[in-house]
């Protein structure tokens, strides 16, 4: 017997299949995406950070000393630890966490105030600038928050966690008519 | 003057302008037989037994602030008898028999009030852990029941039932557990042990502890030195600090934990109710607030004042457990600094020095054991010998592997 | 501190995406020390009123230990240092 | 137009009405009003009743500090107990009732105890109600609990909602008034991040109800011109209706907002109020003066009111508080108010000011009686006048209000909660904040300084000064000018002599002067005592009116300094908050977060009902059709995993990946049983106990490759273990080098257990999942049919032949799928935690009700586990001590009723036969318990003291709560397969 298995996404039962009307803010949930932890071995910080530096599609975010998440639109989960496993070879461990990570993107003139709900952070561009990311608290669920717009920012949550967060930040939006709707 | 119908009745036919202070205000004396360090319960409760029951004469308890001043003065008056361990249980039990003559031993009205205390269960384990501790409590002769659902809905039908996080499932339930009016129990032994000819002085800090071949033969204060034969550390938050006088090595840390009060309310929460799936105790103060608490702030702190977010991490819980609290509007938040013991269960003890007694590690829960520490304290230091009652809460053991973890918590005091 | 702590990798964080480990200044002894000493490392504190070193965990972000040196009183943080640099320093 | 609403004048919206109801009665007010103020207006001027006495009471401020005019708003689930009728918006629809009455506001039965006065003295209650003893519970309880409170709440469920936000910024300014206006515009215009929060609806302070000019205009135009500059500012954040509450540690406040509390039907998609948490670089406080109250006889009677307030009403809101008004003063803010009622054409019956010569301007024609006293006052529900005494003459003046002005209380509640104590002023005669450092800086009235021109440069020039701190640079703008005004001064008066009736001190409380007398008397003088002896400044207000006139009359009476006598300690919150404004959204099922395991779809799909564990929701059980209860579904379920197959979802477990060369070395030091030489493609069974040799937690431990393990944990402990396992690294072996990354989202995995397990799972698998090939204990990356890399181990709790399956998340439903789909010809089912509940008692194996934070590794019958060997471990040298190795120690022990029919219940304590049931006597207890089907009755698990020495005996199994108990036979933790038979097939 040969099976294929057909990948589920957390927010299934959340959010309706067919895309609906989409508001000023917006939470737009990818369905598929590469996140790879990598966790630099000892001593090797700086030069896995300088390896990850120069590599150009996929995006960085800063989990802690010498630990990242990287995530890629483009490539496959496997396609992107393999990649990773190559060029970083001794210096670092990396592992996949595709399945185990979803990516939520929010996007529109209101997210700063829709996230001050949940994140104690200064949203202000001159301290979360384009480009920061931390691993923080969205109320009471552990997230990676990115700046990745001046109006937009990423989160990934565990997979676990994702319909709490996903319902919490749809409570954060509703005085801006929130929308939700899949991408990808 | 005794308080009795008759004395009330003269006194206000007469402006009430005849009602003698409470207690004295005595200069220290150099020298008393017994110091106890510590007006608090404990402390006042010490040195009135050590009067009445074992007959000592030459008593002071010297206390930095005022009578009552430190967590006396500031719990949530939850008074029970409904622990797990041998070591705990009888101990607790004896309080709460002592609690229940106390205002006719005292001839002070502390307002016990036995209205039934209730923790709550949410799964499984937790019932069964209730189960055990409700055995427990049977085989000290203590009464205790569980309660289903059903009679909980009965009993307490503001709980949240429908939409709850953590379902209730249930509640062990001590009938015979309530509150007691805390200022009233440091008053009420203050007055009595005063009558008995004990010296309370207030704003005499204790600073340092002079000691000759190894034994401690009296104490610097802010009012200058005071000598004694027996000096019994009851000084709950401050105990450490007290303790570091003689070099004492404790296994206590100081830690904050909040208590708050709501607007005064037309009575509704006629019981204490525990919550089972987080941390928060609530309760009616017969003047109308509910009187809560929760969590510790979780670090080290002798302020005694606690911080935001574990307000909200409080009311969080509150509202889980009772939708309705919602709209009630919190009055005042305050603090108090106890002395978190590494298992979560008190000490009352010999000390490695000489003349030297211990009485701490009470963590948040020494107000219910007041008449009990102070009888065994006052045991242990008329006597020399420990009280049976008391005879696990030695000091040595942890070092010899006695601890006693109602929690399973392990030597850790924030997880208490 | 207590409101808020500022990770010497995050930033200021909340103090609720911390969890605190306890005192800093207990060192676990040698296998072979004495009874005493580890009775003392597990179990006794020196709980001083003022300057005080702890170790805080900095849980929902980037998952350090940190040793945070304050006051017990006043609460006021002095220093805030990656947990596993002091202790390859030896100031554990 | 009512009788009682001026003309003219006000900043209330006269073109609009509202209409709302009191007690039923309908009323109407205008846009602007304060339910107070409208109440005024309808000649409504009762409200409430005190706590103790039931003493008619009224309206005596305008703001927050209200002790009287507590009223209920809303009704059903949205009642609002205890609302201050004088910082209420007034909205149409609003229906506010008063409160502790019966059975009205005008004849309340309560009252009679005001007879009763002279034996309800401070304190009565601890000298009385103990005679017989039994009394108390049953009669006298009763009656004081029937008489606590004022309000009464609902406790339904909220049908409102509430949120929380962060802000940040680096300057708040707490309150609007004149001093807080001009230090967020000169910060805001030096480029500052600039809160400003007032709690009032209106911004403007103290500038509402001014009627001196500002640069020649009226004060509240110049109020709104700043506001609009305000708004301009972009970094410039106005925050009306906002409370600050607290003061916490690094500068963070906590505020309300008020967002929806002055509509009739709030809308859904916004809260009713928002809790802010304000982190602030800098703060500065503008949050004015109250004025003080004078303590004379008969000062309770509805009517007497604060002068300031009624000036308020008068400038603000157009509302006379009387048609002839008496000012009592002890200074010269009484004359500035009486000028202001004149100007509105309100008589001014007469000013009666303490001090003997008073150089301050009356309005004209109005007669002013210096020396004087006020002694009692007339009326009943409404004063109708007062008694004045001068030089020993006594004299009745006819009026129909009296308003009060005793000084100023700087309102420095904030400023002073965060453990630094207030200090005492002898030029002011007041308590003024101690210097705090940079984070909080008070100004304006806050600080002492009661003029407005004052406050304008006082708040202009502090934040200048804090604007330069933080690196900005300030242009210098002209202060506005201010027109004629004078500085408040005053004789600081404690207590008005010759008093004929009660003079109240704290007056929802009941306080007056006679019950500090008392206790004071009886040693309660230490003003913290007499707070508590007489509940003074305990009542909603916390004594922002009492407290300073307790502490000046204590001070009296011993003839001592308001100085020494201090104050008592200022607390959060400064007004009361909400409950639900505090908890924000975590409520009811959102309470906590919920995790769910990939398999949680495929899990619904076959029946599963549900339980919580921790934040994840896990199958309890699948029902199915025809079962009636848990124990249906359990039973089967065991039966089919030990006959046939079943699947269990165990994602939840916790899975660590460790990664590094001393990744091993880090194991063995973590686990009290050996690691170091686990060969790649094994797993094993460890061990981990706490530093005091107790047991902590347990999993099985893989090695993928010589430098990647993978650790499960159980659910339970899966955060603390990972914790403890940075912690190990950080900082207690540093030197180590190895790293972790939880992967416990990143899979979906499955036990597949039962004899027929192999044949299911190999229809699946590419690799020889054979005995021989993959033995007991094995642990591999094997290949789906189809390509799907998985993670495979053979390891087995329920003691059958088993696996476990680990396959990416996402595809974790799938898999489940595919595998009942190859089973259903093998009989496979899906259990649940009930069943492997079963399973894993019957054979032995221990969870957390065993492993409950008491027990050492041999007391669950580990012992042997606990390598000698190694020189160290976490635990070792703890484990060894004398109370840990005691021979009567609590061993784990299985225990079988004698007679089969009989239940043990976990929970229930163990007696030996014929004991007295006593702590003493007190054998131990049982862990877990439960039905076994396999053998047809119920099976424990049980520590008993020297346990393992007594297999064979019987002992009582006591459960007292239940009311029965059951001899039962003790014998080995191990049911079934004791040899391990099943599980090596
Ligand atoms: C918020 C809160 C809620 C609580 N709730 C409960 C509850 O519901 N039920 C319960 O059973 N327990 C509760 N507790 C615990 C209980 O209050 C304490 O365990 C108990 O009061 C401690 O004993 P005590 O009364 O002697 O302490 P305290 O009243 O603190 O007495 C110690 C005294 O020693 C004095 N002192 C300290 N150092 C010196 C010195 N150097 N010189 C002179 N005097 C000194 C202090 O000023 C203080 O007055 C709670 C505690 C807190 C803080
Ligand atoms: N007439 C007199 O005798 C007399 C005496 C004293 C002061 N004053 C006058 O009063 C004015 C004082 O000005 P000011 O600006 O210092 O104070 P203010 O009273 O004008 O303003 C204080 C503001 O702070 C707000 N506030 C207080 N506590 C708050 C909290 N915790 N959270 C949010 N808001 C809060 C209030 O709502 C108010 O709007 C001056 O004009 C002064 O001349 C007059
Ligand atoms: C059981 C109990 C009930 C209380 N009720 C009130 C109350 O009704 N009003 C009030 O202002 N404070 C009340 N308090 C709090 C005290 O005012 C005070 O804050 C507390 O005892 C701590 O003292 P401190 O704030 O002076 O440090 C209560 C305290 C306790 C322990
Ligand atoms: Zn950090």
């Amino acid at each position: 017997m040969t099976k294929t298995y057909i990948s589920r996404h957390p927010l299934e039962g959340r959010i309706p299949l067919e895309p609906g009307i989409r508001a000023v803010d917006h939470l737009e949930v990818p369905r598929r995406q590469a996140i790879v932890t990598v966790m630099a071995a000892d001593g090797e910080d700086t030069a896995v950070a300088a390896v990850l530096a120069t590599m150009s599609e996929p995006s960085l975010r800063c989990v802690g000393p010498g630990e990242w998440l990287v995530v890629s639109q483009s490539e496959t989960p496997e396609g992107l630890q393999r990649s990773l496993a190559l060029v970083l070879a001794e210096t670092a461990y990396v592992l996949d966490q595709s399945d185990g990570r979803i990516v939520l993107r929010l996007s529109g003139p209101n997210v700063r105030r829709i996230l001050a709900k949940g994140v104690a952070i200064d949203l202000h561009p001159s301290v979360f600038g384009l480009g920061a990311a931390s691993n923080l608290l969205c109320g009471h669920v552990n997230v990676n928050l990115a700046r990745t717009g001046e109006n937009e920012f990423e989160l990934i949550v565990m997979r676990s966690l994702a319909e709490s967060l996903f319902d919490d930040l749809r409570l954060m939006g509703r005085e801006f008519d929130l929308s939700a709707d899949f991408s990808g | 003057m005794r308080y009795s119908a008759f004395s009330i009745v003269k006194n206000a036919l007469s402006g009430n302008l005849d009602w003698k202070p409470a207690w004295r205000q005595p200069e220290p004396k150099p020298f008393y037989d017994v110091i106890i360090v510590g007006g608090g319960g404990h402390g006042l409760a010490t040195a009135y037994y050590l009067a009445k029951e074992f007959g000592l004469k030459n008593i002071a308890v010297l206390e930095k602030g005022y009578l009552g001043s430190g967590n006396v003065g500031r719990n949530t008056t939850i008074v029970r008898s409904n622990y797990m361990l041998p070591g705990n249980e009888p101990f607790y039990e004896f309080s709460m028999k002592l609690w229940e003559g106390l205002e006719q031993d005292l001839n002070y009205n502390a307002m016990l009030s036995q209205r039934g205390v209730i923790n709550l269960y949410h799964n499984n384990s937790q019932r069964d852990a209730y189960i055990r501790r409700g055995n427990a409590m049977w085989m000290e002769g203590v009464a205790a029941e569980l309660l289903d659902r059903a009679a909980l809905k009965k009993m307490l039908p503001f709980l949240n039932f429908d939409h709850a996080r953590f379902p209730i499932l249930g509640g062990l339930l001590q009938k015979r557990g309530g509150t007691a009016r805390h200022d009233a129990v440091a008053w009420g032994y203050a007055r009595a042990a005063d009558r008995l000819g004990v010296d309370l002085i207030q704003n005499c800090e204790v600073t340092g502890i002079r000691r000759e071949n190894g034994a401690v033969t009296g104490v610097e204060t802010s009012k200058g030195f005071i000598g004694c034969g027996k000096m019994g550390l009851a000084a709950a938050g401050n105990t450490s600090r007290v303790g570091q006088m003689a070099d004492l090595k404790l296994p206590i840390e100081s830690h904050v934990l909040q208590a708050f009060v709501t607007e005064g309310l037309k009575p509704v929460i006629d019981h204490v109710i525990t919550y089972g799936a987080g941390h928060f105790y609530i309760s009616q103060s017969d003047k109308g607030g509910l009187v809560f608490g929760g969590e510790i702030d979780g670090y080290n702190s002798y302020a005694q004042r606690g911080n935001l977010a574990t307000v909200e991490h409080v009311m969080e819980e509150g509202v889980s457990m009772i939708p309705g609290l919602s709209r009630v509007r919190v009055l005042r938040s305050w603090g108090g600094v106890m002395d978190m013991s590494m298992d979560g269960s008190p000490i009352i003890s010999h000390t490695p020095i000489g003349n030297l007694y211990l009485n701490g590690g009470w963590c948040y829960g020494g107000f219910k054991a007041t008449p009990a520490s102070g009888w065994c304290f006052a045991h242990l230091i008329a006597k020399d010998e420990t009280h049976p009652v008391a005879r696990f809460l030695r000091l040595d053991r942890f070092a010899r592997g006695y601890a006693i973890d109602e929690r399973g918590a392990g030597p850790q005091p924030n997880l208490h | 501190m207590a409101s808020l702590i500022h990770c010497p990798h995050c930033g200021v964080r909340p103090s609720q995406e911390f969890s605190i480990r306890g005192d800093a200044s207990v060192v676990r002894p040698a296998p072979e020390a004495s009874d005493e000493a580890w009775h003392e490392y597990v179990h006794i504190r020196s709980n001083p009123h003022g300057r005080h070193r702890e170790h805080w965990q900095h849980v929902a972000g980037c998952r350090r230990g940190l040793v945070v040196e304050r006051d017990t009183f006043t609460h006021d943080v002095f220093s805030v240092t990656d947990g596993a640099a002091v202790a390859r320093e030896g100031g554990r | 137009m009512t009788a009682y609403r001026l003309a003219s004048g006000g900043v209330i919206d006269r073109s609009s009405t509202l209409s709302f109801k009191f007690d039923g009665r309908a009323m109407k007010g205008h846009p602007g009003d304060t339910l107070a103020s409208a109440l005024l207006a309808n000649d409504q001027l009762l409200v409430g009743r005190s706590f103790k006495y039931h003493r008619p009471r009224g309206i005596v401020t305008a703001g927050p500090s209200e002790p009287n005019a507590l009223v209920t708003i809303g009704e059903g689930a949205a009642t609002d107990p205890n609302t201050k009728a004088t910082v209420a918006e007034l909205y149409a629809g609003l229906d506010a009732r008063s409160q502790n009455r019966w059975p009205s506001l005008k004849h309340d039965i309560g009252a009679l105890n005001g007879l009763l006065s002279p034996f309800l003295s401070a304190g009565f209650y601890y000298k009385t109600f103990m005679w017989p003893a039994a009394f108390w519970e049953k009669v006298y309880e009763p009656l004081i609990r029937r008489a606590a409170g004022l309000g009464r709440t609902v406790l339904e469920h909220d049908p409102h909602s509430y949120e929380k936000c962060w802000a940040h910024c680096d300057l708040l300014v707490v309150g609007a008034g004149p001093t807080g206006l001009m230090a967020a515009l000169t910060a805001g215009r030096a480029g500052l991040r600039v809160i400003l929060a007032d709690e009032d609806f209106r911004l403007g302070g103290s500038l509402l109800a001014e009627t001196t000019r500002i640069d020649h205009r009226p004060a509240m135009d110049f109020a709104e011109a700043c506001l609009a500059e305000l708004r301009a500012l972009p970094h410039v954040t106005i925050m009306p209706r906002t409370t600050v509450f607290g003061w916490y540690d690094d500068n963070v406040f906590g505020a309300v907002e008020r967002v929806q509390k002055h509509v009739v039907a709030p809308q859904a998609k916004l809260p009713v109020e928002r809790l802010w948490r304000i982190v602030a670089k800098r703060a500065l406080l503008a949050t004015g003066a109250e004025e003080r109250p004078l303590v004379f006889g008969g000062n309770d009677r509805p009517g007497v009111m604060m002068a300031g307030a009624m000036r308020t009403y008068a400038n603000r809101f157009g509302v006379a508080a009387g048609r002839s008004v008496a000012i009592f003063t002890n200074g010269s803010a009484g004359y500035g108010t009486a000028s202001d009622l004149a100007a509105h054409e309100i008589e001014v019956a007469a000013i009666i000011d303490s001090r003997d010569a008073p150089l301050d301007a009356a309005p004209a024609g109005v007669r002013v009686i210096p020396s004087a006293s006020v002694i009692d006052t007339r009326g009943r529900q409404r004063v109708c006048g007062l008694v004045v005494e001068r030089a020993g003459f006594e004299e009745t003046i006819a009026c129909d209000a009296i308003g009060m002005s005793g000084g100023w209380n700087p309102v420095i509640h904030l400023a002073c909660q965060r453990g630094a104590k207030a200090v005492w002023s002898p030029e002011l005669s007041t308590f003024l904040a101690p210097d705090l450092g940079s984070g909080l800086v008070v100004a304006g009235s806050a600080a002492g300084r009661y003029s407005l021109g004052g406050c304008l440069e006082d708040g202009a020039e502090r934040a200048a000064r804090i604007a330069a701190d933080l690196g900005f640079s300030t242009a210098s703008n002209p202060l506005p000018a201010v027109g004629e005004e004078v500085d408040p001064s005053f004789t600081a008066l404690w207590y008005s002599p010759g008093a004929k009736a009660k003079a109240f001190v704290d007056f929802q409380n009941d306080v007056h002067v006679k019950d500090l007398g008392l206790a004071l008397r009886e040693g309660f003088g230490h003003v913290e005592h007499a707070k508590r002896y007489t509940t003074t400044g305990m009542a909603t207000d916390q004594g922002k009116l009492s407290a300073i006139n307790a502490t000046g009359l204590l001070a009296g009476m011993q003839g001592i300094s308001p100085a020494d006598v201090g104050t008592t300690t200022f607390r959060p919150f400064y007004t009361p908050v909400a409950f639900g404004a505090l908890a924000g959204t975590s409520r009811d099922e959102h309470a906590a977060p919920v995790r769910k395991s990939p398999l949680y779809g495929w899990a619904e799909k076959n029946g599963a009902a549900f339980v919580d564990s921790g934040l994840w929701y896990r199958p309890a059980f699948f029902a199915r059709h025809g079962e009636k209860t848990w124990r249906d579904s359990t039973d089967r379920e065991v039966v089919n995993v030990r006959q046939h197959v079943g699947l269990c979802d165990v994602s939840t477990l916790g899975k660590i990946e460790i990664f590094g060369p001393d990744a091993a070395e880090f194991l063995n030091r973590l686990y009290c049983n050996p690691f170091l030489k686990l060969p790649v493609g094994k797993a094993r069974y460890g061990l981990m106990l706490r530093e005091d040799g107790i047991a902590y937690d347990d999993g099985t431990t893989s090695r993928l490759s010589p430098q990647h393990f993978v650790m499960t944990t159980t659910t339970a402990l899966a955060g603390g273990v990972m914790s403890h396992l940075e912690y190990c690294a950080q900082v207690v072996w540093p030197e180590l080098k190895v790293r972790f990354c939880s992967s416990t989202d990143q899979w979906a995995q499955m036990a597949i257990a039962g004899p027929k397990s192999r044949l299911v799972l190999q229809a699946l698998v590419e690799d020889d999942v054979s005995d021989a090939a993959f033995p007991f204990l094995s642990a591999a990356v094997v290949t789906l049919k189809g390509g799907l890399n998985a993670r495979l181990f053979r390891i087995s709790f329920s003691g059958e032949l088993a696996y476990e399956l680990a396959v990416p998340a996402g595809l974790g439903e799938a898999v489940a799928d595919a595998i009942m789909e190859e089973g259903r010809g093998h009989g496979i089912c899906a259990y649940g935690l009930e069943a492997l509940n079963v399973l894993r008692i019957e054979k032995g194996h221990v969870t957390h009700a065993e492993f409950d934070g008491r027990v050492t590794p041999d007391d669950a019958g580990f012992g042997r586990m606990v390598s000698a060997q190694k020189t160290d471990f976490i635990g070792k040298r703890l484990s060894t001590r004398y109370g840990l190795t005691a021979a009567d120690r609590m061993q784990m022990v299985g225990l079988k009723p004698v007679e089969t029919d009989q239940h043990i219940r976990a929970g229930a304590h163990l007696l030996r036969e014929g004991a007295k049931a006593s702590t003493l006597n007190d054998q131990g207890y049982v862990s877990s318990a439960c039905y076994s089907p396999t053998l047809g009755h119920d099976i424990a698990l049980a520590f008993l003291k020297s346990g393992r020495e007594r297999y064979g005996e019987r002992v009582v199994v006591w459960d007292k709560l239940s009311g029965g108990d059951t001899v039962a036979e003790i014998c080995h933790p191990v049911f079934v397969d004791p040899g391990n038979t099943r599980l090596k097939v």
